[in-house]
């Protein structure tokens, strides 16, 4: 149940991969046979997952990781553009990679607005509109948030920066593949995937980045990538994540239904625990998430307790060296930080069954019991 | 699927089954360290004997924990330590003597064993205070080390929480 | 012959890694299960890895391409060092990742110099010694050149550099697991490797950075490989070149015997065609690199011709959008542009045969011939 | 192995298998364009002939290239489209018309399409200035625009070796 953490890979992308490690193994930027063959699994590849963002092929380049992406467009952007302005906005509850990006930049100079959201984790339009500024050049909202599930109001976001002049960025490494990502509808320059979200393999991501965008390339060298990403191109895992996207395309409907089943069961079954909560929007949310925060009790100690009856499972509690550290997304939609620390992420997935639903219904009321009674807080807080 | 830990066996199973857990009636000291905000909390309870001689002993000893793994399995690995131990030999306990025990912990963790030591000499304190006995030199600095850190990790998170709730406007509901 | 571009993944390599993408695919970073055993398989590769380079297990991060190693050498060194000064010292030969980064920061503000070398390619060490500066803070020589094979004189640039307290960046790409590398020996402080030249997956590669040097990340976010690299750990990939370490620790020696023999045998014979000439050092050279120029001939067109033939090869004539390109190399070790536009590289590997050795032997003069045919300087320059 | 190709088919096949290449013996007129230092050099031969009515057409055509792939492929497609033609019409020639029949390239290498197209053209430039024809004007136009064009390129192609040797140093021998 940590789906959004990472997938397996789908044994049938495992398939499509494999010529391309012992016999197609060929340099994309080669000119002789092998090099040629390369180079046209990698451009059916950019089709493929470019149509399930309704993206023109020549606006999409393939990563290294979803990481390397957000660390492109926030420093790419931010370095082109710098004539412009120095003045980026983002969500506090974007993933790492981009905060941390948005904190590099800000140690060279750039200025940086951290926008709120609401209990929900709903970015506030208004916020938004009253924190661009003439110098802003670039909006950062995700699609739908990592760990809560929250499904962002990107549209509206995005006709804001339009009509503005600023450019949309948005990380849609844990939505596409699972709901409609359509870089039309959401009005965005700038968006990321990631291909071990969807069943694809680790190390693989792709970046939409619309025609006129301008953007200094994060890895310089050979010039590959239309000169955007140099790196000899990664053939076997870009034809694994086209097979995994190709694989989403169709099944991605039916299993968002299934998933959504699964999801609301969990929600309506656990919040029978006492004290215990959903996090994130009730509806606005990824159909395989569910998150949740039990008083006192540790994150930590509680997806422990899971694991030792096999059951994987993410807290947003993480050890820092002098304590833990509460996850910057919870405390944004408002908790105190005693809850955030007892917060719980399941995320199902396509593998899911309802008989793994139904265990962890069965094992998860008795862990948060358990913790309870090893703390000082059965009774209450202090 | 081979077991792999990210923490040493003796904690991981002490953490799932933890030795002297629960509260206890009418201790003869507690030791509370740690902090809800940090996600750290420990409570350490002693009832304390004196032989024929007038020796003290710890003749039970029980904790309460809001915690990570490893703070749960070492507060139970230390009440194991400790359990029959004159209060003496108890106050020589260090985080080296349960490393010692369980392997060493991965560096981000080791905080979590000085939690534990930590309560168990508050706890002596305790004792020590309720029955006006002399506290030893030793201890009482070791007492005011301990409020003191509880203190500036106190701040430290305090800071960091109110940084985030300037930086990303939290504080709703 | 082209296996100085990239290498087949060799079978027992992918063998490794299947199981990490099927099964053991967990995120190295979560606390449950799976997430432990990928831990597990991320250090013992690392382990792996950094014992064929004499280097700390804790001295070797995980990257996703060569080419991000020097950009973040290049540029987290640079950055993190920018109040010791503002210079750094690239061989003019370096790769492009290299020199790319290097064109970067110095649009950025930094100052570079880039190192002549002799017409084998050699880097001068008088030169090198001339061109630091009190504000030095970087030198970048590779360890052997992926064009000409030229093996640089890395011990005594080491040397240098330590004496004067200056980093010294070597990129092994070409050299690892082909030939020895040590970190001791080389006295460097960062080093680059790559999976995919040495029967490793693509889309990995490693850094050593040794204790104590201060650089900064490339990729910001979630604080993975000792908070220097960020990106969910690309397990299958890393244990992939892992294994493919592993093989050429046992068969490295043996197969650079076997390759020089092929190396020296092609450079004798093709010497013999009319107007044909050796690049880079006649010893002081990778074992399985061979590379000529054949006057009144440009390259793309002879690596086609031999395309024709079923073989694979190289040229440092590359496409511009309005002519053809010389390579930095062959221009920097003295040819004109006309003979480097000539030029060819041969780079045998394990899977070569002596009857390929023999095919190209007997394919290569005859092409030479054929476009001779059809050029205007058949007979000589005009 | 399926063959995949980076360039049109026709312009592989033409690489492979160039026709009407080779020097011509005492040709009417001579072409040449390109660049040594850029890597493309390409020159064109014809033999005109004139018919009863005082026609002229192009009789034989060669080509000699030093170049790349697509240079050597498509002034092998030109020599076949251009021979028996008239003159009239072979200076109507564009390089739109060669891709017609080629497919198109990559934009980086369309470069290599009009070089052909201007070898042609200077040839029958030769072919009147030899003959003291009235050159048209627009040929007059077109053969000052791509001597230009030879100028800028190996200006702008010496710069860049000239920056290279700067910085790199080269230069030896
Ligand atoms: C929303 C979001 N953005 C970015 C990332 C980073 O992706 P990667 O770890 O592949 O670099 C993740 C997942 O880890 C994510 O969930
Ligand atoms: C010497 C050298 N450095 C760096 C690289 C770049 O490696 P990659 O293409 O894996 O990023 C290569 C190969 O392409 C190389 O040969
Ligand atoms: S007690 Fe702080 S992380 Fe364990
Ligand atoms: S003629 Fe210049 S690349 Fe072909």
């Amino acid at each position: 149940m940590d789906y959004a953490a990472t997938t397996p890979v789908d044994p049938r992308v495992l398939e499509a991969m494999k010529p391309y490690f012992l016999k197609k193994y060929g340099n994309s930027m080669s000119l002789h046979a092998w090099g040629r063959e390369a180079k046209e699994a990698l451009e059916n590849s950019r089709e493929t997952v470019a149509s399930l963002m309704n993206a023109d092929q020549e606006e999409v380049i393939f990563l290294g990781s979803g990481t390397e992406g957000s660390n492109m467009v926030l420093k790419g952007t931010a370095f082109a553009n710098r004539k412009k302005g120095k003045h980026i906005i983002v969500s506090s509850i974007e993933h790492h990679c981009v905060l941390e990006s948005a904190r590099w930049l800000e140690r060279q100079g750039f200025e940086i607005t951290y926008l709120p959201v609401d209990k929900y984790g709903l970015v506030d339009l208004n916020a938004l509109e009253n924190a661009i500024k003439k110098d802003t050049i670039l909006v950062s909202v995700m699609h739908a948030n990592n760990e809560i599930g929250t499904i962002e109001p990107v549209e509206e976001i995005g006709k804001l920066c339009r009509e503005k002049g600023i450019y949309f960025y948005s990380d849609a490494a844990q939505s596409y593949g699972k709901i409609p990502v359509d870089v039309e509808k959401m009005n965005v320059d700038l968006l990321m995937v990631d291909a071990h979200k969807i069943y694809g393999p680790k190390g693989t991501g792709a970046l939409f980045i619309r025609k006129g965008t301008k953007i200094e390339p994060l890895l310089h060298g050979g010039g590959h990538e239309f000169g955007l990403r140099s790196s000899t191109v990664n053939v076997a895992s870009i034809v694994g994540f086209a097979k995994a996207v190709e694989i989403q395309k169709k099944e991605m409907n039916s299993d968002a239904n299934k998933q959504t089943k699964f999801r609301d069961r969990l929600i309506k079954e656990i919040l029978k625990i006492e004290d215990s909560h959903l996090n994130g929007h009730p509806t606005k949310r990824l159909p395989n998430n569910a998150h949740f925060w039990f008083a006192y009790i540790e994150g930590e100690s509680l997806i422990t307790q899971l694991d030792m009856h096999g059951i994987a499972a993410s807290t947003g509690s993480a050890c820092s060296s002098e304590s833990l550290e509460p996850s910057h997304v919870l405390l944004a939609i408002g908790l105190k930080p005693q809850e955030a620390h007892g917060s719980l992420r399941l995320t199902t997935g396509k593998y899911t069954t309802k008989k793994d639903v139904d265990y962890v219904l069965e094992i998860l009321p008795k862990a948060v019991k358990r913790l309870r009674e090893i703390s000082p807080f059965k009774g209450g807080w202090e | 699927m081979k077991e792999v830990f990210l923490y040493p066996e003796t904690v991981v199973r002490h953490f799932r089954k933890p030795k002297n857990m629960g509260r206890m009636k009418n201790p003869s000291g507690i030791g509370k360290v740690g902090n809800l905000l940090c996600g750290d909390v420990l409570w350490l309870y002693i009832k304390v004997k004196k032989d024929e001689k007038g020796e003290e002993s710890i003749a039970d000893v029980k904790f309460e924990c809001f915690g990570c793994v490893v703070a749960i399995g070492i507060s139970s690995v230390l009440t194991t330590m400790v359990k029959g131990k004159p209060l003496e030999e108890a106050l020589k306990l260090r985080k080296e003597d349960i490393l010692g025990k369980t392997g060493p912990l991965p560096p981000i963790k080791v905080h979590c064993s000085v939690l534990a030591v930590d309560a168990l000499h508050e706890a002596i304190y305790d004792y020590y205070l309720r029955n006006k006995t002399q506290i030893p030199e030793q201890l009482q600095k070791e007492h005011e080390r301990i409020q003191k850190t509880l203190e500036k990790v106190e701040e430290r998170f305090k800071k960091y929480v109110e940084l985030q709730e300037k930086v990303f406007g939290a504080k709703k509901s």
